[in-house]
């Protein structure tokens, strides 16, 4: 809530008083987008979630398989499916799609450092790396 | 008369309908949606370090063989419901912010509520499930299963909660007129917050329900 | 340019006095006779591996130490403006090949250090294996050792004092106590850290895992050590002994351990047992552990008690037996030697006690004067 | 010619609804100090308080010198003696050494990139309070139930474990769990505003490679605290759940792994030692330029260096663990990738000798410390090098010798970049210079101090003293370093204690200097000193690296330094064009809302604590109230008489 609504902005790029200017944009700044014309149309989104449900659908199916098929395999399908269903609404819900590129880096370190960390830990204690 | 501008953010002060604080910052992005994401990528290092646990964890309660083990309990095809139904508070999210940027403020209070309720919806169905589970003697400290999926599922919970409170106060200021369409940024944050939410869902409830336990 | 010179004189020598006086003084008295917790000066194999590992890298990083603390000197009174004075500073902002060259360097360095090192992981990580290795579950309790001798034919349980061969190789299992049921009791205990630094490095005791340390000594003598990991209130009376034997005197301390001494009965009649209950914590026969608490059968064959806080001599003891809490610190620990005095046990009960321990259950009794008809 | 075509309509506020607490007004006065969002009073606020918490700490460190200064001590009992130590490192680490950086940060973020405030002025304010609440909730154990004694890394499951047990004697780790995790929260708030802050408010030609070291090394650090915050949070609350809700995360017995703690703990714990070290080594990168009047060499390798520090943060942490039973491979691993960090180490120290090398040195009281922070700094460094290697480390870790280690990089490098952070800022932040005297006393008896403690620890860890025991016995021939460590404390405590007398004396009567008296390098020393609440009448714009520098002089054919005739005017209200007026420049208006959230932190903390649901209850009430309160207010009045701009 906090982040929400403290909208202050102090405009760095405000050169204004002394310039007597209009602003320009400061240096390194991306091309901004006007971000409300380019989300997306509604219909787009019922689609996206058309798709996740269908892809709920499957995923709820595959685990009922757990027995049947080889349970890596089950992993890794489920896995992937997962990964997708997290792509697609980061991707148009989140708009990261068309949204600046910053977000895109600053979440994929995010995302990234946790994989690496977490997935080191883990394979901490798998019983080959974990021997005393 | 020079009028240096410092804080033009909020909107009582922003200029003529002119949300985007774009053109005033480095990178181009608004503050508030920097700040959110940082907090989110943050958020990915919190879920991580619950979810890992949770997978170090799975299994070891065959070894210590004591109460209800998650085969037992697990009810799918209703666990598979609820999460239905919060996947879908995303698109009616997504569809509030739609509609209050091409000003249409009667469907953002409907899609809010829509998306608070089936958050809601969500949260109960935990609610039932974590009664069902306990009735049938799974505690916190009966075996690990029980100590991760209460603490894990439960703080997953608390963060739906906290969207929930959350979008009825996006509501609520919506109804008292004070969210004008310049500050659809305001729903936008929200919303980041809850697909978030959302999407560590979609990893919870693969690892805990969907992957076999054995 | 000579006033220059001389206060670089005079800095450097006040230098060198400043270190010399604190190094002196750090090694003063580290060679006491007494200090035999160090790991300066091995007394086996593995210790000595890691110390002979330590030392290049210990005087690589004297030298680059002295000399960046010597060229920190040398730039600010080298350089160094004279009041009044206005240097036309040359304004240098980088150096290519300088730069690459202190980044290239110190990893070429850096890796020639990762090979001996990496070596050494894995010789002090193997296993010893041959009919001579002797083989000992170490359970840290809180806050005392039990050894118990695994090897056949060997069988020993013995608390906080560790009696290996010398020229063996000694393979520890390291380990919590037993998981105990129902809650809530919460005996698996907490880490530990097993060190005697004259034998080799730590290694910590963490509950749910058998964890593996060797220690191997050349020649006898008693090396102490102690528990390295914060383990609660009294970590710092969590002490150790090992006592390295040629292999004759060790073979015979395993064959008087393994003697049958005083059983739970005899001490029934020795002393009150069951006014204070000490068999529901201790074991009174050879080669069995107690419950919580050490084994005593054979207790006044070692040199100190509580942790290798005490030597153990009758005063020490019975005022342990009288107030173990007064004489180190329990706190609200569930399982730990109750405050008898407490619980109405007189100074003559418990003098009675010690005189019991020191003479009954004693291997090779040599009861102090004071027990004398008692 | 200062005009803007698009003066912003100024829009009247609705009707304000909630009429408790309405917006505090004054700027000035004792009270504005508390709902003050100005980043400049939050910096000095930050500061003081950390001070302080460094005096307490410090004294936890005097009594624990004191029961080690001979064998058998007695002057404390083991209980007090084990929440000496824990309180004295949360203390350093958390009421020190956070906030300390968050101060400068506070105060020279800002000025330094050209900006007028920090992003989110308010919850500038919200990480201020909750760090000073925080600090407070953990202090307050000691008389509520016992104060924290597991240890600063609290490892489970000693502190896991329930009270029954009573492995731990006090309610001291619930305590602990529970402060630590609501100072994560004011941290991940303060990270994220340095954040935005830095990444988006520089001014006009302000490029990344343009900033100041120590902004970069602010903005390394508000990474390293947004993603090593959570999985200590993580920890924290699985300890206490486990102490207070019968989970069995750490309980072996039941299949917890008490090894999942210390993982979670040091994938924090590592980073934060980054957290702590690296704005010392801004505060240093900016001293030394100044007082060798030469930039810093290699300016960009230096940045790397950090920002490679903050990389290879993440890929060590195992190295507080080669003895808690990980395999040969896995401690090869990191015992590899821990020798890594030392190389862009090395290299910040040898480019910071290189800026020195053939400068006009001024050994002034910053310039000293600075210097000794390179020294003492880099023995500390080698030590951490000798941790790597993973068999030295078995005999050396949970020593003295890691003690050592340890402090020659927090104190003897931290500290000192601290205490040379405060001689330097102390004219732009009072306008008035501290005493050179009583500086040099303060730096050489805390150089003497500070070695006289900890040199001698290398050599008690080689000759087995372990760490945390609150006696030892005579005869282990550690009596004379473990005195002459005592004597050392006090000697730092003298040194700390003139510092405090030259805070005074230069209070009372301290000189007044001009607005730039170093003949500084970076923008903060362009402007007034003390900076105005608005702190640059003209946002200024940036054209190179030490661009303030480059307006005071030139360098001639042959690279010398040349004095600009006319360079280095101080920009304030007086000197901007003419027609400025200082209350046109609208600022973020002061709140009570950040710090009543504040408040129910440490209210729903002892309900956690005490295990009251009412009190907890009451705390949810009193967050949503401030949080709504919020929400609803501008973050500006939308006043445009001059009442807010003193």
């Amino acid at each position: 809530m906090t982040e929400g609504t403290d909208l202050v902005t102090v405009p760095a790029g405000e050169t204004s008083v002394g310039a007597g200017t209009a602003p320009e944009p400061a240096a390194g700044a991306t091309p901004v987008l006007a971000e409300a014309h380019t989300h997306p149309a509604p219909r787009q989104y019922v689609l996206i979630a058309v798709v996740l449900v269908i892809l709920t659908a499957v995923e709820v199916a595959t685990s009922y398989l757990e027995g049947n098929v080889n349970s890596n395999l089950l992993i890794v399908a489920l896995g992937v499916m997962a990964a997708v269903k997290f792509f697609l609404v980061v991707a148009w819900y989140m708009h990261m799609k068309q949204d600046s590129h910053v977000f895109r880096r600053l979440f994929l370190t995010g995302l990234i450092l946790a994989s690496v960390v977490y997935g080191i830990l883990l394979l901490f204690f798998s019983s080959t790396v974990l021997k005393s | 008369m020079a009028q240096a501008v410092v804080t033009t953010g909020s909107s009582e002060l922003a200029p003529g309908g002119h949300a985007d604080h774009s053109h005033d910052t480095n990178t181009g992005v608004s503050n508030p949606k920097l700040a959110i994401w940082l907090f989110l990528s943050s958020e990915a290092l919190f879920f991580g370090a619950f979810i890992s646990t949770y997978f170090l964890y799975r299994g070891r309660d065959t070894q210590f063989l004591k109460g209800p083990t998650p085969d037992k309990l697990l009810n799918i095809p209703f666990t598979s419901v609820t999460s239905f139904v919060l996947l879908m508070s995303s698109l009616t999210m997504v569809l509030a912010l739609a509609a209050i940027q091409r000003g249409d403020h009667r469907r953002l209070r409907i899609w809010l509520l829509a998306t608070a309720l089936f958050g809601a919806t969500f949260v109960g169905g935990q609610v039932y499930e974590f009664t069902e589970f306990y009735r049938q003697g799974l505690h916190l400290g009966t075996n690990m299963f029980g100590t991760t999926f209460f603490v894990l599922t439960g703080l997953h919970g608390a963060h739906v909660t906290v969207g929930i409170v959350w979008l009825l106060l996006v509501w609520s200021r919506s109804m008292q007129g004070r969210l004008p369409s310049e500050k659809s940024e305001a729903v936008e944050i929200a919303g980041l917050y809850w697909h978030f939410v959302d999407i560590v869902w979609i990893f919870i409830f693969t690892a805990i329900y969907l992957i076999p336990t054995h | 340019m000579l006033d220059r010179t001389q206060r670089f004189r005079r800095a450097g020598a006040t230098a060198a006095i400043a270190i010399a006086v604190v190094t002196l003084a750090s090694c003063g008295d580290s060679t006491g006779p007494k200090n035999k917790q160090n790991a300066l000066r091995p007394a086996g194999k593995y210790s000595r591996q890691i110390l002979h590992l330590t030392e290049p890298f210990f005087w690589i990083a004297v030298l680059v130490g002295l000399g960046v603390i010597g060229g920190t000197f040398f730039v600010a009174l080298r350089f160094r403006e004279k009041p009044g004075e206005e240097r036309a500073v040359k304004q240098v902002h980088g150096n290519t090949i300088l730069e690459i060259s202190w980044t290239i360097i110190p990893a070429l360095i850096l890796l020639v250090m990762a090979v001996p090192t990496i070596a050494t992981i894995f010789s002090l990580a193997k296993k010893p294996t041959g009919p001579n290795v002797v083989h000992v579950t170490v359970t840290a309790r809180q806050w005392w050792w039990q050894f118990h001798y695994d090897d056949p034919g060997n069988g020993v349980e013995t608390a906080n004092e560790l009696h290996i061969p010398i020229g063996a190789p000694i393979s520890l299992t390291l380990q919590g106590p037993p998981a105990c049921s129902p809650a809530p009791c919460y005996a698996n205990g907490v880490l530990h850290s097993f060190w005697v630094p004259e034998l080799n490095g730590k290694k910590d005791v963490v509950p749910g895992r058998k964890q593996f340390l060797k220690l191997e000594a050349d020649k006898p003598g008693t090396y102490l050590g102690q528990c390295a990991e914060y383990c609660g209130l009294s970590h710092a009376d969590m002490r150790l002994r090992v006592i390295a034997q040629t292999p004759a005197d060790y073979d015979a301390w395993v064959k008087s351990q393994l003697a049958t001494k005083t059983s739970e009965a005899a001490l029934e009649t020795g002393v009150n047992n069951t006014t204070y209950q000490c068999a529901s914590c201790h074991s009174f026969k050879s080669g069995t552990a107690g419950a919580v608490a050490p084994n005593l059968a054979h207790l006044a064959d070692r040199t100190a008690f509580a942790g290798d806080k005490y030597l153990l001599n009758y005063d020490n003891l019975w005022h342990w037996v009288y107030d173990a809490p007064g004489r180190k610190p329990m706190g609200k620990l569930v399982q730990h030697m109750p405050a008898f005095n407490q619980v109405g046990m007189s100074q003559a009960e418990a003098q009675k006690i010690a005189c019991f321990l020191l003479t009954n259950t004693a291997t090779n009794p040599n009861p102090p004067s004071e027990c004398a008809g008692k | 010619m200062t005009t803007v075509e698009d003066p912003p309509a100024v829009i009247q506020a609705p009707e304000r609804r909630i009429r408790i607490l309405e917006r505090p007004r004054a700027t000035t006065g004792k009270f504005s100090w508390v709902t003050t969002v100005d980043h400049k009073k939050i910096a000095i606020m930050y500061a003081t308080l950390a001070l302080c918490f460094f005096v307490v700490g410090g004294i936890e460190a005097l009594f624990i010198r004191l029961q080690l200064a001979q064998p058998d001590g007695t002057i404390l009992s083991a209980a007090r003696y084990n929440e000496f130590f824990t309180m004295h490192g949360t203390t350093m680490v958390f009421l020190l050494g956070m906030p300390i950086a968050a101060a400068f940060g506070n105060f020279l973020v800002p000025l330094m990139i050209g900006a007028r405030d920090v992003a989110f002025p308010r919850l500038n304010m919200l990480g201020f309070w909750v760090f000073a609440l925080g600090g407070l909730f953990l202090y307050s154990s000691f008389a509520l139930g016992g104060a924290p004694d597991g240890g600063w890394f609290g490892y489970a499951p000693l502190t896991s474990t329930p009270l029954a047990a009573g492995y731990l004697p006090g309610r001291g780790t619930d305590f602990w769990t529970v402060g630590i995790i609501m100072l994560g929260i004011g941290s991940v708030a303060t990270a994220v505003n340095f954040l935005v802050t830095i990444l988006n408010m520089r001014a006009p030609g302000m490029t990344m490679m343009r900033m100041p070291v120590f902004v970069w090394m602010m903005l390394v650090v508000a990474f390293l605290t947004l993603f090593a915050m959570p999985p200590v949070t993580a920890a924290l609350i699985m300890v206490f759940m486990d102490r207070n809700f019968h989970t069995n995360f750490f309980n072996a017995a039941a299949g917890g792994d008490p090894l999942m703690y210390q993982n979670l703990f040091w994938i924090f714990g590592h980073p934060e030692v980054y957290i702590l070290i690296l704005p010392g080594m801004g505060i240093v990168s900016e001293i030394l330029p100044v007082f060798s009047r030469k930039p810093l060499f290699g300016y960009s390798i230096v940045v790397f260096s950090g920002i490679a520090i903050g990389f290879l943060g993440w890929g060590v942490w195992a190295h507080h663990m080669f003895t808690s039973g990980l395999g040969p491979v896995a401690v090869s691993a990191f015992g590899l990738s821990t020798m890594l960090i030392a190389i862009p180490t090395g290299v910040k120290i040898f480019n910071w000798l290189a800026t020195v090398w053939g400068g006009a040195v001024r050994l002034r009281t910053p310039m000293l410390f600075a210097l000794g922070f390179i020294a003492q700094f880099t023995v500390g460094g080698l030590s951490g090098v000798m941790h790597s290697i993973v068999p030295s480390d078995t005999q050396q870790t949970d020593t003295y010798f890691v003690v050592a280690h340890f402090h020659y990089v927090l104190f003897g490098g931290l500290v000192f970049a601290v205490f040379g952070g405060f001689y330097y800022w102390w004219p732009k932040v009072f306008g008035t210079m501290l005493n050179e005297r009583m500086g040099k006393l303060n730096f050489w008896l805390m150089v003497i101090g500070f070695n006289l403690t900890f040199f001698p620890m290398h050599f008690l860890g080689f000759e087995g003293q372990p760490r945390r025991t609150y006696t030892y016995p005579s005869g282990m021939g550690w009596d004379t370093m473990n005195l002459l460590a005592t004597i050392g404390a006090f000697i730092i405590a003298t040194s700390v204690a003139v510092f405090i007398v030259n805070v005074i004396f230069t209070a009372r009567r301290g000189e007044r200097v001009s607005h730039d008296p170093w003949d500084g390098r970076t923008l903060e020393w362009s402007i007034p000193s003390p900076p105005p609440e608005y702190n640059f009448a003209v946002v200024p714009i940036v054209t190179g690296i030490d661009d303030y520098w480059h307006r005071k002089y030139t360098e001639d054919d042959e690279g010398r330094l040349v004095k600009l005739p006319a360079g280095g005017a101080v920009d304030d209200a007086e000197h901007a064009p003419a027609g400025f007026d200082p209350h046109s420049i609208h600022m973020p208006s002061p709140s009570y809302w950040p710090l009543i959230f504040a408040i129910a932190l440490p209210i729903m903390g002892y309900g956690f604590v005490f295990k009251n649901w009412y009190l907890l209850a009451a705390g949810v009430v009193v967050a949503f109230f401030g949080l709504n309160g919020w929400a609803i207010e501008p973050s500006a009045e939308p006043e445009p008489s001059g009442t807010e701009a003193h």
